[in-house]
């Protein structure tokens, strides 16, 4: 089995939501270290942006969604994708070229949608998501659905006009979106010290009339409680949210990075602030997950993980035969 | 058939009402669409019968817009935008190249983007080079997009709706300068539609074959007419869609007539028409030409404001009767 | 004479100060008038966007300025234009599409530009101007030049994403550049009410670490104090500074509005505010100017801008022949 | 002459050391171009040569970018702004489509705007749609911009060294599987330009004239090896800059061929060299073709992410020999 039974409300809440985040923060990391192991033996095509280190803001902030409430996510969108349920043999199928991916071997990484868990699409292009999340947001407000859209960011993607005008028509129709900034310090090499003058990237919603809050991003307990916040402000109409995950990615922005901007140091120091270690610290000292317990979800999202390249490595190779066919979806259909 | 003469402002408001009234999930965004009725007045009414949820007055933020509008149809919603001047399409074109046109296609099928984006393109109004371009070209060359130029009220009321039935993101471009003149054939009451990807031929001729979109159609259909008195007569087919395109009534003129003129208001380098030369020149029509082609477009510069200036920079009747009868003389 | 002598300085700092400060105001008006009238004989091309009832921001902001302060304007430019220094006939000659124009009849009223005078350009564009004042800003810092650049706009371009990438830049390079906002209440017909979730547009400079600030756009006094701060922060590298006027266009937003979106009370009661009047007022309150003197100075930018019509009436219209020429400036040249 | 052998990168790079040594008044200004060194290595070490001020890393907001980079040309700078893949020019369009390319012309000369912005173009690197686009055609037929395609990285240097001379805008699309293979030429140290407007010859045939642009040249020059075996001779016309175009190596050479193909990597349908097509049909060099035109262009889809669809998307060797060798044996 590669996809999880969603679980929704506080990962401190029982040991059964304690397991289900751990699960899923495990998941996403030994998805993308079998994903970096996949690049490194020159099986995979194309570029990869991981998201290790940072697994506690999708996994926190899925965790106060329904299945029917949205995302869209962004190029760093393994945990995104994985976190609001998305099937993992899919997901590699996708990143090795295959029909069965989720795209059929066209979109890759950075494209990868799902309908049915309300994954809107990762988005090869920085802040590309963020107007698509308000308008998904207008659908739901206009159709009285209920159902509220997360646009999952980074810091970088704020700087871009698409955040700007996307924002204000949100807080202006007070639409039932929530900005999730992940804040991971660099949009490739540039520092938010460098691109950036103000302290929080979350005082951006002063200048739009919304809320903005900043948060420790590798706290799930702190990341699912912000978003339940907001999930009910948005439910209640009172409109859209800034939250500022302040987070880290252990690894270079892409294949090609050379990490020329930033010490080894601060790397390592990030390191120790884990969020998946933070999060069994915690679950242990509540007694919510003894170690043995702790060692079998990381082993179960092992063999997950394992089970779904094994599985995708089967599929068959995207065939360019019918290429032209898949650009406009057929009128009446 | 009614004898109804609209205008084709009147004709783009109907199929925009019907549709409204059709499909609760049509809606239509953008900047002063509301009580203003639009910049050009195409809105008008709707308003007032269809209340502000549904034309839906929004800031001025083309990318924010058109993004919002992407979203809304992933989510079920068949949004109509409207972009004041073509021209602003520049601000938007991430959401509509690099977002609409591509999401069906790189997401394997699972999503897809019905979504109409109206704008006003062309010159002639005096409102200089940021005001007036004409942008199909951008549009036709980016696969996923399908690009409609309606030449009268008739068309336009047609493919509209056509356009908005369609699952997938459509460029409507309106000439500003058709919005107010009278269309020149009867417009029908009720829903009809003119499916996307079909040429018409709008008069028959045995010298010329002429390609012509938008404000082009009128021109040439008045050119033909003076043509007519020497006994010039000229085949005018308008492709009223050139994403997909319809070669298929061009072929069959060129081989009674022998001669083709393409006519664009487009700067002529690198403009759009240059396709269905190329379609020509690279299959066996070519076998049919007895002549070179003729090319007539706007000037390579930005529209200039002075009446004079501007009238000059695209093709204008005479220079249609020009080139037309200099084509008819040439022999290759 | 159709060119001013420029002035700099408090509006109300000596009788020559207040007669150049109503001079200009009034010289910005009674050319609208006139640009008005011509439109209305049909002897004017395009359509028109008239500052009327805005003319004390221009005029108080440019007071402020040295000569080679730089600004750029918008699609309502004339008053910019005209407080910047221009000559009233070549700006008539362009509205009538004259060789003599400031454009040889190429642009119009939306694209005056006049390099002498330190105008980069109106812009037919909402927002357009703004990260163009951005990079002139750039280049006076790479250049030390010590200049300072006013970026114009309207509060409708202030949702645009090109004010919102402008601005950060501006921010974080600490460039000698200053946001007005000429905030008139309306981007067309959509009231701020309704395209922002704020109550001062100002306040938008607190997402980008920009002090902001709001005055009223209708005391010539007020803008020029406001300025001169900015101009100070700007030269001493201190970096930008968002001014927010607060005013409003007596006209429709062009020739073709019909004035649904607002009620003629409003109109009525804005056109009491008018700041000539109010500018006539205090100069007369404080003895620096007396109703002789003002009847003068209005009499003399009446005739100057009679003088700039007959004059520009007479110009050559612009020649269609050399427009191929006129695209691209010759290499080496 | 040296025989140096660049790979692309380096002959830019070397391009904008020479340009940024020789007027104070040249910057560069993108996202990751310092430290970072550029997203595909191009600035390399200049920021540790010319300093964060002149190398300038910018947030990554590319409107805000290019627009401050048009201000800047309006105050006597000279800016030369990456973008890192031509596809984020679409968030750009407005400053350079109704900026940078009208101003010269609507401020009526007072103004003008000597800008190069360089993007990487192109499929081939498992990048997928948004990434991966061939764009030249939107800039092309926009007048007030120069549009200049380096094949290799002598052309490369030559090329962005008059690119930085000229007072006007220019857009510079470099092919991303360009920039680290080997060209195919020595690149002399020091300065040299090559005039923007003058199509190049590579090579001169008896069968078929080419005219291709970018990667494409390679991969013809590739094919026109493999057809010498045959006999088959190819005459192989480079343009290097689209927008102005000479033809009149083409004009040349038709009359000795008879034949044209021309190969891009655009989405075929209105993709650019169309124009080249164009301006055969509509003069007197029709009178020398013998056979249609080959097309062979781009695929019309988005480009997609599996190495094989990429790979079936775009133009490659073997289709180049066989769409030669199918024209070779037409006549019309
Ligand atoms: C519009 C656009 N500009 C630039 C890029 C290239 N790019 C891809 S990711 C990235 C950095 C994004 O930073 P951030 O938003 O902080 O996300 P992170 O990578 O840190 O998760 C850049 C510059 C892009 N894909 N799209
Ligand atoms: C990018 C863009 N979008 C829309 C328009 C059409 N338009 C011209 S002026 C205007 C209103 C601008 O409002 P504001 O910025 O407040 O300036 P004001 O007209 O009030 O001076 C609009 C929508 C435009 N010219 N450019
Ligand atoms: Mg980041
Ligand atoms: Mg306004």
């Amino acid at each position: 089995m590669t996809t999880a039974e969603l679980v929704t409300g506080h990962p401190l809440e029982s040991p059964e939501n304690a397991r289900y985040a751990l699960l899923t923060m495990s998941r996403i990391r030994k998805l993308e270290e079998a994903v970096e192991d996949l690049f490194g033996r020159g099986m995979m095509h194309g570029t990869m942006h991981l998201s290790i280190g940072q697994e506690a803001s999708p996994t926190g902030v899925c965790m106060a969604l329904n299945i029917s409430d949205q995302i869209t996510s962004t190029h760093r969108g393994h945990g995104h994708c994985v976190a609001k349920g998305a099937d993992l043999t899919r997901m590699v199928a996708e990143l090795l070229g295959k029909e069965n991916g989720y795209c059929g071997g066209r979109g890759g990484s950075m494209h990868i949608a799902d309908v049915e868990t309300g994954n809107l699409g990762a988005n090869g292009i920085v802040g590309g998501g963020i107007p698509i999340a308000v308008g998904a947001a207008l659908a739901s407000q206009l159709m009285n659905k209920g159902t509220v859209v997360v646009s999952f960011f980074g810091d970088g993607a704020m700087n871009e006009g698409a955040f700007h005008e996307a924002a204000n028509l949100a807080a202006i129709w007070k639409l039932p979106v929530i900005f999730v900034c992940e804040n991971n310090k660099y949009g490739m090499s540039s520092s938010t010290e460098l691109a950036f003058a103000i302290d929080n990237l979350s005082e951006r919603g002063l200048g739009y009339g919304i809320p903005g809050f900043t948060f420790d991003g590798n706290d799930v307990a702190a990341v699912y409680e912000a978003t339940e916040t907001a999930v009910k402000r948005a439910r209640a109409g009172e409109g859209p949210t800034i939250l500022e995950f302040v987070t880290y990615r252990w690894k270079g922005h892409s294949r090609s990075d050379k990490n020329l901007y930033r010490t080894k140091e601060e790397i390592d120091e990030w390191k120790k602030k884990d969020p998946i270690l933070f999060f069994e610290h915690v679950v242990r000292d509540k007694g919510l997950l003894n170690d043995e317990e702790i060692a079998e979800i990381h082993a179960l999202a092992t063999s997950q993980v394992i089970a779904a390249v094994n599985e995708a490595m089967k599929g068959k190779p995207a065939d360019p035969a019918n290429l032209l066919d898949a650009v406009f979806k057929k009128v009446n259909s | 058939m009614s004898d109804r003469m609209l205008t084709m402002s009147e004709a783009l408001r109907e199929a925009m009402s019907i549709a409204l009234e059709e499909r609760p999930e049509v809606f239509i965004l953008g900047e002063d669409i509301g009580i203003y009725g639009g910049a050009f007045g195409v809105t008008g009414d709707l308003y007032h019968r269809f209340g502000k949820e549904r034309i839906r007055d929004t800031p001025i933020s083309e990318l924010g817009i058109v993004g919002a509008a992407v979203g809304a149809t992933l989510s079920g919603m068949r949004p109509i935008v409207e972009i004041q001047f073509s021209d602003f399409t520049a601000q938007a074109m991430d959401q509509i190249v690099n977002q609409a046109a591509k999401i069906h296609f790189m997401v394997g099928g699972g999503l897809h983007v019905p979504l109409v984006l109206r704008a006003a393109g062309g010159s002639g109004t005096g409102a200089a080079a940021q005001h007036s371009q004409s942008l199909e070209g951008w549009f036709a060359n980016v696969p996923g997009l399908k690009v409609v130029i309606p030449s009268s009220p008739y068309e336009a009321k047609g493919l509209l709706l056509s356009s908005i039935d369609d699952p997938n993101p459509v460029i409507f471009i309106e000439h500003k300068l058709l919005y107010k003149i009278p269309g020149r054939e009867p417009v029908p009451e009720g829903a009809y539609r003119i499916p996307l990807g079909v040429s018409r031929v709008l008069r028959e001729g045995k010298d010329l074959t002429v390609v012509a979109t938008g404000i082009m159609v009128s021109r040439v259909l008045s050119a033909a007419d003076e043509l007519d008195k020497d006994g010039v007569t000229l085949t005018v087919i308008d492709p009223r869609t050139i994403s997909p395109l319809d070669m298929d009534p061009v072929y069959a003129s060129l081989e009674k007539t022998g001669r083709l003129m393409v006519v664009q208001e487009a700067p002529e380098h690198g403009g759009f028409l240059n396709e269905v030369i190329a379609k020509v020149a690279t299959g066996p029509a070519l076998g049919h030409l007895i002549a070179p082609v003729a090319r007539l477009a706007g000037m390579n510069i930005p529209i200039p404001y002075a009446p004079q200036l501007e009238k000059a920079a695209v093709p204008q009747i005479p220079d249609i009767v020009k080139a037309a009868r200099e084509v008819v003389a040439n022999w290759r």
